[in-house]
């Protein structure tokens, strides 16, 4: 067995145990946690597939924006340490049943699947092409959605700023 | 190239200088008069409406991440005039906002989302659109800061968008691996009909769904538009569906034609769930803004006929009524804005005797809402009558059947405020109100599309004539 | 790492989807769910990048999409959040339960 | 050009009514355009002579076709063949009187006119359609109008009846669509679909689809013409309305349901009408018999007009599926007799309202005495309803069940003699209510105060009278008015049945 | 044009005095209204007798028949091709003899009520009325076509209906008018479908051309027609067995008599009009019109004798115990018009056999002298005393001579004495009742005692049985116009036997000879006289012999006196059964099943809309499990439920 077929399965189970713990600790600051450790975990997934510019860009905006930003509201509106309610039994009966037979359905078909892998290529993913690309106009250029993303980002802030100005005038501008 | 940037791009340069104008407005000082902006934010939306008309050129941008031609031009003068109306109505509630200008950064930025969506050659547009006309609507759904109704709306809204977009990327992903291109001229080729790719499709579908609101894709919808502010709702009603459904219809004939059965039969199922669930729902409600998503909804149901047509009726149909959807539903919210901005009363029986003291305003609410029921001779029933005609021609009578006998149960609650309007009596009736001038613009242009449309056969020729063939 | 098929990750990410998705079906907290809504971002993300390079490794579409799926994550978040905080000062609880003032 | 002033002119009045002060304005604009339609609709049925004395053998006269809407093949195509004409006079006997009789409409005058006037260019569209396009806009047009006449000005529980009414009519209309739809796409014109009347005609509609389509034409104009058992919006929705709302109801707008289940379903399925035409004899013939014996309970005027409304457009249906050229006929004169005299009767049921503010029956009584005028009036519309010799009615039932009788078969001859059996009937619940009503001791002393009609009244119940008693005496020029079309009808379906 | 086409006038100038009357004699002409009617009315009989005397004796004779003549002929409707209502002028013996005496009859009640009716307030619309009655009177017996005579059946129906509720303040006139003619349209129910089933075999509705067409033996039509059966019976045993019905609807014979004494609620000029001298035999006239098709068709004559003569026997035996002065004419008038009837009913068509037919016709056109004469007599009596119960009345002949001495009259002449006319014309009928079937003879016989009886019981107990002395002298014995009417009146009773009706008037048109037989009427003449004798006896002066005999008759008494049942029957007929077991629960399903079935598809509509308001739950978390749901079960649905 490979060394990377190794750590492909720690990291799996790392994120996937993250991540089942986020969704379901008591206590909401775990939880923000444990989304810590499933986000680093996705990131250094990204790095096992080699693509290490968007496992950078990952840790940047996961960890260091949603996530920061999440734990300063759950400040805000939370007072630590005290338990969450729990969810609703039938609710969560129902959505442990509809979810376990959606995934088993979903990688049914997954599996089922013939992915046609291509003849072997190199899949090298240079900062350097990515930034071009990004501000590129030709063949595998991105600017257009670069500049609609840029749109987005201006006008959730304002939406931000307009909504919660009155309590928290700085956190429209976490990028 | 860069002519075709700018004419091919004119109506996202505009909305986009309009934006700069603002910001700059915004930035440099604070003396503006709420008049004065209001008056010139309404006199660039006409510079951006009527700039629309001129220079239609077919053209392909970025690779084809923007692509335009005849009817997508059109489609964005629909939007772009539905945004004028809708920026015309709010003056009553905005004359006094502290936030005008945030106000129409946000709400033309959306604009700009919607553009960008309808355009897209690719699903990453498309998808940035989609993000770019929906986060900032959150925050417009919770213009109203002092209400908690608002508020709740506005988490509701982006909540159930969120999830939305995760199933939709989830499906864009499978699709992607499925197929190996985003770009949506070439995605026909390599679709295998298996059923991973079909699961992908629904998936993408009920994403297109929950932003048109087609049940079970809906519930967000009435929870919403209640708690946004009525110029909002009528937004989110109009231009945000509208928008969507343009792009539903593209993406439907070109991206997935080799699926026509497959989505055929989805749209059968979608489109009878949508009007029976819309129907019975809207029956109850007392809430104006809530009664009006359910009819909306159902009004879904009934595009959705028009578009599993599978013709080049079912596109011009498809677009033709949302053309006189924008007309009748923004009469109606014109009204309800007005009574709203000016009265805070939002109920039905509000209304009662509505006639005795506004009763012009009341006959454009009814016209407006006589378009919206499908009833002579307003352009709803022309409307109504093209989309159940295109969605005849694929011999699906029993659609057909089951779509006239809703149009009768929609009939009844139409029926029911117009009863209300005009036969009860009220021993505190809505005052007598005074329609700002900008507002009663937007009615008369509504009121005489109603009327227009459906008369004007040139209208319907013209959009036909630029529909995908399909 | 050849033998690590795609199918693998995909089982990675779809789990890691459903996971969100129970998160959101069932944690109370509109915080949380916000969480949970992240861990689905994220699964999509996961899936992107490996369709891009164990299936068409010659173009990076893939990538791109997932850099910008985290750029709009970010953007949704914010807006959530002030949403979410707006919604304390009126409702001063930020369960999802008790926003349910509009319903039939 | 001639016959698009039948809508044009109505619509022209209603806006000018919009722009009127004051009642009097608005019912002198009213009077004066519906006396210009009225003397327009003659100077049609001078042309429509002159053009056939002229030889013209054609069967639709005056064709206007212009296209609407190019790309699916919808045309404003208008013409009229002698059906029609009749159907048009009656809608101009029966607006002009109808507006006569609102003449002291005194509350929202403008919308009651204006609506009334809409109603009027609906009805009148309807008729001069030869495309079906055209015809179902303008079927639906008239619906909302009734909706709003009934809600608004209406009496008793007039928003329950107006929404069933407004329902129902629109059920159908949603059922008459559908054939519409089936109709057209099984149509082909070097592979384009048709509305066009005359072109559907011409085409051969297969079997099946005629068969898939024809009940739901029929049922849907049907629900129109007050076919049982959808007819139960009529009681309701007659009652609750104001005078000049139940005239035109009765008098015109169950006719559009008759009128199509002629024009549309029977004339462009033939062969689907024999096939059904066994079904509709028998609902129609229990119409006939189970309205009239409805009718014999009823203690209110409206609703015994509205019922014995029901047992008459009975008549039309039957006489439609016997399929016999005299059959036919006489639901069409049956049509026209039965708008008359039905607009007459509830004429006279609202001048006795107005003066007595109720209609039961019981509380009525020697009316004869205090207000003669008005009594004859109704007398004469109940004398026409049970078919008086000399009187419009009897000539339509008479034709009738003569072109019913000459179907061979015993159980449709079992249905004609049913259906001549309600006769008597009608005799008995006219009488009653008659007798009740107008004769016998004044009850209320009240009413010995009651002043007679006005000049109005009088001219509104003149005007009828006119038209019930010279068909009634002179039936052969109407008669000669139809039998071309119903020649080309019948002709039709006869020429399909033999290529089956 | 046809020599006769004046004839048309005959009919239209009570039409025109209707017309005028009818739209302006309310208010603008009034009290000269009655002058209008009695001067349209004159001229038209003037123009009747005209024709009659131009018609027997200069061109109606070809060959020695009497011809049909076609004076006019207008399509009126034409049905298809084949088949049309024509608006004709028909003249033969006994449309001719009917126009006389329509027009006459109709003349003596219009100069009658000039005194009779004077000072009532609806004057101008009284003439009105007698004036289209006349028009649909003159018209039913001068049509040339089936439904020509339909047409004006109904007419005359609804003229009857509206003289007969002039009064219609009061209510029992009211329910009495509405009783006649909702009895008289359910005849007419059947004359209808009898007149489809006729036409329909013989494919036309003319008169001439139907009976030729039927007549013929080896027609196709005869041939159809008698193939054709129902229930066993031949389509012509059902078309003229319905159009019977209709003519016994309007003849009130039984059971279809129910009508008629409550018709008296009328005034009486009114009466004698309609219900004695010319509507009420229109049935008779009906089936007389179509008596060569008839007389082919046994079962139906068999039919037609045996209701005539059961009629004139239960009338006659009802007759005897009225005490109201019309009601016992009334009675008496179904009696006569059921010797008419049988009398049809025992002929043959064509030479000596045929006799039954001119004794009924004969029988008719006395009958309407003597019976006008008795109802105006009795409406001079009653506009006298202002009462019609005979039990209030009596010893009117000093006060009233001239009414009394018609009365008389008119008495004897029904009682069937000679010379009055009704001797002769009875004569005909009971020989040829004799000559067909004894039974009917002997019943024939029986009924004309009691005739006389009745009749002498009525004239006694109004005329004679006590003397009154009226000290106020104002009183007096009717206007002038009235008294004139019942002495011309008189006069044509007392000899209109002589007229030679039976050389005119015969089933094939040509003459019979005519022969009274000495011996044979002995018989009949001498039970008359017995009933006289018996009347006499028991009433020319007050006694309490009628009583003694009435308790001995004890419960048949009774029965005759309420009718036999007969109203009752059909009270419970229609309240019980038609009212209360057809219309109450036609409207009971009509507002409880078929509305309540469109109201349920409402309420449903709105229940399930209630029940599934949960999906609106107002949680997001919910809203996005069905969310999820829905794509689940999309997904499910197309990919292992579909395959696709």
């Amino acid at each position: 067995m490979h060394a990377s077929v190794i750590i492909f399965y720690i990291l799996s189970a790392f994120i996937l145990g993250a991540a089942l713990l986020a969704v379901t600790a008591r206590k909401i600051f775990r939880s923000a946690i444990f989304l810590l450790f499933t986000l680093i975990g996705t990131a250094a997934l990204f790095f096992w597939m080699g693509v290490e510019f968007v496992a950078a860009v990952q840790i940047i905006i996961y960890v260091g924006g949603i996530v920061v930003l999440i734990i300063f509201s759950i400040f805000l509106t939370q007072k630590s340490g005290e338990e969450m309610p729990k969810p609703l039994r039938n609710r969560s009966l129902f959505s442990v049943l509809a979810l376990l037979f959606g995934f088993a359905f979903t990688y049914h078909l997954i599996y089922k699947y013939r992915f046609e892998q291509p003849a072997p290529h190199v899949f090298n993913v240079k900062v350097s092409d990515i930034g071009t690309q990004m501000l590129s106009t030709t063949e595998h250029g991105f600017v257009l959605p670069f500049e609609v993303v840029s749109i987005l980002l201006l006008a959730s802030m304002i939406g931000c700023i307009v909504i919660a100005m009155k309590i928290k005038p700085m956190e429209g501008n976490e990028i | 190239m860069g002519i075709d940037f700018l004419i091919l791009m004119k109506q996202e340069w505009m909305v986009i200088a309009i934006l700069l104008i603002l910001l700059f407005i915004k930035v440099s000082s604070d003396d503006w008069q709420n008049e004065n902006i209001l008056k010139l934010v309404n006199i660039l939306l006409l510079i951006n409406l009527i700039t629309g008309f001129f220079g239609y050129r077919d053209g392909i941008l970025f690779n084809e991440m923007f692509k335009t031609n005849h009817l997508i031009v059109t489609e964005k003068n629909i939007l772009s005039l539905g945004t004028f109306i809708v920026s015309l109505q709010s003056y009553a509630w905005l004359r006094n906002n502290k936030l005008v200008l945030e106000f129409y950064l946000l709400l033309l930025s959306t604009l700009l989302g919607m553009f960008y969506m309808i355009s897209a050659g690719n699903l990453l547009m498309f998808y940035l659109g989609l993000e770019l006309s929906s986060i900032p609507l959150a925050a417009l759904a919770n213009f109203d800061l002092e209400k908690r109704k608002s508020g709740e709306a506005a988490f509701k809204f982006i909540i159930s968008s969120a999830f939305a977009s995760g199933l939709l990327l989830f499906g864009i992903s499978l699709v992607y691996g499925t197929t190996g291109t985003l770009t949506l001229s070439a995605l026909s080729d390599h679709l295998d009909g298996s059923s991973l790719q079909i699961f992908a499709f629904i998936l993408l579908i009920s994403g297109f769904g929950f932003k048109i609101s087609t049940v079970p894709f809906h519930l967000w919808t009435a929870d919403v538009y209640e708690g946004s502010p009525v110029t909002v709702t009528s937004y989110f009603s109009v231009i945000s569906k509208g928008s969507v459904l343009f792009v539903f219809v593209t993406v439907l004939y070109t991206a997935f034609k080799s699926y026509a059965i497959t989505w055929n039969h989805i749209l059968f199922i979608l489109s009878v769930l949508t009007m029976v669930i819309g129907n019975l729902f809207a029956i109850r409600q007392n809430n104006i803004k809530r009664f009006l998503a359910f009819s909306s909804i159902s009004q879904v149901g009934f595009i959705l006929i028009g578009m599993s047509g599978q013709s080049q009726a079912g596109t011009a149909s498809v677009v033709y009524f949302i053309l006189i959807y924008t007309f009748s539903n923004l009469g109606a919210f014109g009204v309800i804005s007005l009574v709203s901005a000016y009265t805070g009363r939002e109920n039905l029986e509000d209304y009662k005797g509505f006639y005795k003291t506004n009763p012009r305003l009341s006959w454009v609410l009814a016209i407006s809402l006589f378009s919206l029921a499908g009833i002579p001779p307003t352009a709803g029933f022309f409307g109504k009558f093209f989309l159940l005609m295109a969605g005849a021609g694929q011999g699906n009578y029993l659609l057909i059947t089951i779509a006239a006998l809703n149009m009768v149960v929609s009939l009844y609650y139409y029926l029911k405020i117009i009863k209300v309007i005009f036969m009860d009596s009220n021993e505190n009736p809505i005052k007598r109100l005074l329609t700002p001038s900008s507002p009663k613009l937007a009615l008369i242009i509504c009121t005489t599309g109603i009327i227009l449309t459906g008369f004007v056969g040139y209208i319907y020729e013209y959009i036909f004539s630029m529909s995908t063939i399909f | 790492m050849n033998e690590i098929s795609i199918t693998q990750i995909l089982f990675v990410s779809t789990a890691l989807f459903f996971i969100g998705m129970y998160g959101l079906f069932t944690r109370r907290n509109m915080i949380t769910m916000l969480m949970a809504i992240e861990i689905i971002l994220n699964s999509v993300n996961i899936n992107f990048v490996a369709f891009n390079k164990y299936l068409y490794p010659g173009k990076l579409d893939g990538v791109f999409f997932t850099i910008f799926i985290i750029t709009i994550a970010a953007a949704e978040a914010a807006m959530a959040i002030a949403i979410i905080i707006n919604l304390y000062r009126s409702h001063h609880s930020i369960d999802v339960e008790d926003a349910e003032e509009m319903k039939y | 050009m001639l016959l698009s002033l039948f809508i044009i002119l109505p619509l022209l009045t209603a806006l000018a009514v919009l722009f009127c002060k004051g009642l009097k304005q608005v019912r002198m604009i009213s009077l004066m355009g519906t006396s210009v339609q009225f003397v327009f609709s003659f100077g049609l049925l001078y042309e429509y002579w002159k053009e056939r004395a002229s030889g013209n053998r054609a069967q639709f006269l005056f064709e206007m076709n212009a296209s609407w809407f190019d790309p699916l093949h919808i045309h404003y195509h208008i013409g009229i063949d002698g059906i029609s004409l009749s159907m048009i006079l009656l809608t101009a006997f029966v607006v002009i009187a109808g507006v006569l009789v609102s003449w002291t409409q005194e509350t929202l005058n403008k919308e009651f006119f204006f609506l009334l006037l809409i109603l009027s260019a609906g009805a009148y569209g309807y008729f001069i359609s030869l495309d079906l396009f055209t015809l179902f806009f303008f079927l639906e047009l008239a619906v909302i109008p009734k909706f709003l006449l009934i809600g608004i000005w209406g009496s008793g529980k007039k928003e329950y009846s107006a929404m069933k009414l407004a329902l129902m009519l629109m059920a159908g209309s949603a059922l008459v669509f559908v054939g519409l739809m089936g109709l057209y796409f099984n149509t082909s014109i070097n592979g384009a679909h048709s509305f066009d009347l005359v072109e559907i005609s011409q085409m051969q509609i297969s079997n099946s689809a005629q068969n898939t389509f024809f009940p739901l034409a029929f049922i849907g104009f049907g629900i129109f013409a007050a076919l049982f058992p959808f007819h139960t919006w009529v009681p309701d929705g007659h009652s609750s309305a104001p005078t000049a709302a139940s005239m035109f109801l009765a008098g015109i707008s169950m006719k559009l349901g008759g009128y199509g289940c002629l024009r549309v379903a029977t004339y462009l399925m033939p062969e689907a009408a024999h096939h059904y035409s066994p079904v509709i004899i028998l609902l129609s013939t229990v119409a006939i018999i189970y309205g009239a014996f409805a009718t014999m309970m009823q203690k209110d005027l409206k609703y015994i007009n509205a019922y014995s409304s029901v047992s008459h457009c009975g008549f039309v249906l039957l006489g439609i599926g016997m399929l016999t050229q005299t059959s036919i006929t006489g639901a069409v004169l049956q049509m026209v007799s039965h708008g008359l005299m039905t607009a007459l009767f509830f004429a006279a049921i609202g001048m006795i309202y107005s003066r007595t503010h109720t209609r039961l029956t019981e509380q009525l009584g020697g009316l004869l005495k205090v207000i003669p005028f008005i009594s004859t009036v109704f007398v004469i519309a109940g004398l026409c309803s049970l078919g008086l010799p000399g009187l419009s009615g009897f000539v339509a039932e008479m034709t009738i069940f003569m072109g019913s009788w000459q179907n061979p078969d015993q159980w449709y001859r079992l249905a004609t003699i049913l259906a001549c059996a309600s006769i008597v009937v009608t005799a008995v619940y006219i009488l009653r209510a008659t007798g009740k009503s107008l004769m016998g001791p004044i009850h209320n002393f009240q009413y010995n105060h009651l002043a007679d009609a006005g000049w109005n009244e009088r001219l509104a119940a003149g005007i009828l009278i006119t038209g019930i008693v010279a068909i009634g005496v002179a039936p052969f020029w109407l008669y000669y008015l139809i039998t071309p079309g119903t020649e080309y009808i019948i002709q039709h379906v006869g020429k399909a049945i033999t290529l089956k | 044009m046809s020599p006769y086409f004046f004839v048309m006038l005959v009919p239209l100038l009570p039409l025109v005095s209707f017309c005028i009357l009818g739209l302006f004699g309310r208010k603008y002409i009034k009290t000269t209204s009655g002058t209008l009617g009695v001067i349209s009315l004159f001229i038209s009989a003037l123009l009747s007798l005209y024709t009659a005397y131009r018609y027997f004796f200069i061109d109606g004779k070809v060959n020695g028949i009497y011809q049909h003549i076609i004076a006019l002929k207008y399509t009126w409707l034409q049905f298809s091709p084949r088949v049309s209502i024509d608006m004709g002028i028909l003249l033969d013996p006994i449309s001719v003899m009917m126009i006389v005496i329509v027009s006459f009859i109709s003349l003596m009640v219009h100069i009658f009520s000039l005194g009779y009716m004077k000072g009532e307030e609806r004057f101008a619309i009284y003439y009105a009325f007698l004036s289209l009655f006349t028009f649909s009177m003159l018209g039913l017996v001068l049509s040339s076509n089936i439904f020509q005579i339909y047409i004006f059946w109904e007419l005359v129906g609804i003229s009857s209906f509206l003289l007969i509720g002039f009064y219609f303040e009061n209510p029992s006139a009211v329910t009495a008018s509405n009783k006649a003619f909702i009895v008289t349209r359910f005849a007419d129910f059947g004359f209808l479908i009898g007149i489809l089933i006729l036409a329909f075999y013989s494919g036309t509705l003319d008169f001439g051309t139907l009976i030729e067409r039927l007549t013929t033996a080896g027609s196709s039509q005869y041939i159809d027609i008698h193939s054709a059966t129902f229930l066993g019976a031949s389509m012509l045993t059902w078309g003229l067995g319905l159009v019977f019905i209709g003519g016994a609807g309007k003849s009130a014979m039984f059971p279809l008599h129910i009508w008629l004494p409550d018709a008296m609620e009328g005034p009486t000029p009114v009466s004698a009009l309609i219900h004695a001298a010319t509507m009420v035999v229109a049935g008779v006239f009906l089936v007389a019109r179509l008596f060569p098709v008839f007389s082919i068709d046994l079962t139906v004559l068999q039919i037609v004798t045996w209701v005539g003569a059961f009629s004139a026997l239960f009338a006659a035996v009802v007759a005897c115990t009225q005490t109201d002065i019309k009601r016992v004419l009334a009675f008496s008038t179904m009696s006569q018009i059921g010797f008419m009837m049988f009398s049809l009913g025992v002929s043959k068509y064509g030479g000596e056999s045929g006799l039954g037919y001119t004794g009924s016709m004969f029988h008719l056109f006395t009958h309407a002298f003597f019976k006008s004469l008795l109802f105006l007599g009795a409406g001079a009596v009653i506009h006298f005393a202002h009462t019609n119960d005979i039990r209030d009345l009596g010893g009117l002949r000093k006060l009233m001579p001239v009414t009394h001495l018609s009365f008389l009259i008119a008495c004897l002449a029904i009682a069937g004495i000679p010379p009055f006319s009704g001797f002769f014309s009875k004569e005909d009928i009971l020989m040829a009742a004799y000559h067909s079937d004894k039974i009917i003879y002997a019943i024939a016989v029986l009924t004309s005692a009691l005739t006389a009886f009745y009749m002498f019981r009525l004239y006694y107990s109004v005329f004679w049985k006590r003397d009154i002395h009226l000290h106020d002298k104002n009183h007096e014995e009717g206007t002038l116009s009235m008294r004139l009417t019942l002495v011309i009146l008189a006069v044509c009773t007392a000899f209109a036997g002589f007229v030679p009706v039976s050389s005119w008037i015969t089933s094939d048109g040509a003459p019979l000879e005519s022969h009274i037989d000495i011996v044979f009427s002995v018989f009949p003449v001498l039970m008359a006289l017995t009933g006289i004798g018996l009347a006499t006896y028991l009433y020319k002066t007050e006694n309490r012999r009628p009583q003694i005999i009435t308790s001995a008759f004890g419960s048949l008494y009774r029965a005759a006196y309420r009718k036999f049942y007969i109203d009752e029957l059909y009270l419970f007929i229609t309240r019980k059964i038609i009212f209360n077991g057809i219309g109450r629960p036609a409207a009971w399903f009509d507002k409880n099943i078929v509305d309540g079935f469109m109201n349920g598809l409402a309420t449903t509509t709105a229940k399930i809309s209630g029940l599934i308001k949960g999906l609106q739950s107002g949680k997001v978390q919910n809203y996005a499990l069905y969310f999820f749901g829905g794509i689940i079960a999309l997904a499910v649905l197309f990919i292992y439920v579909l395959n696709y």
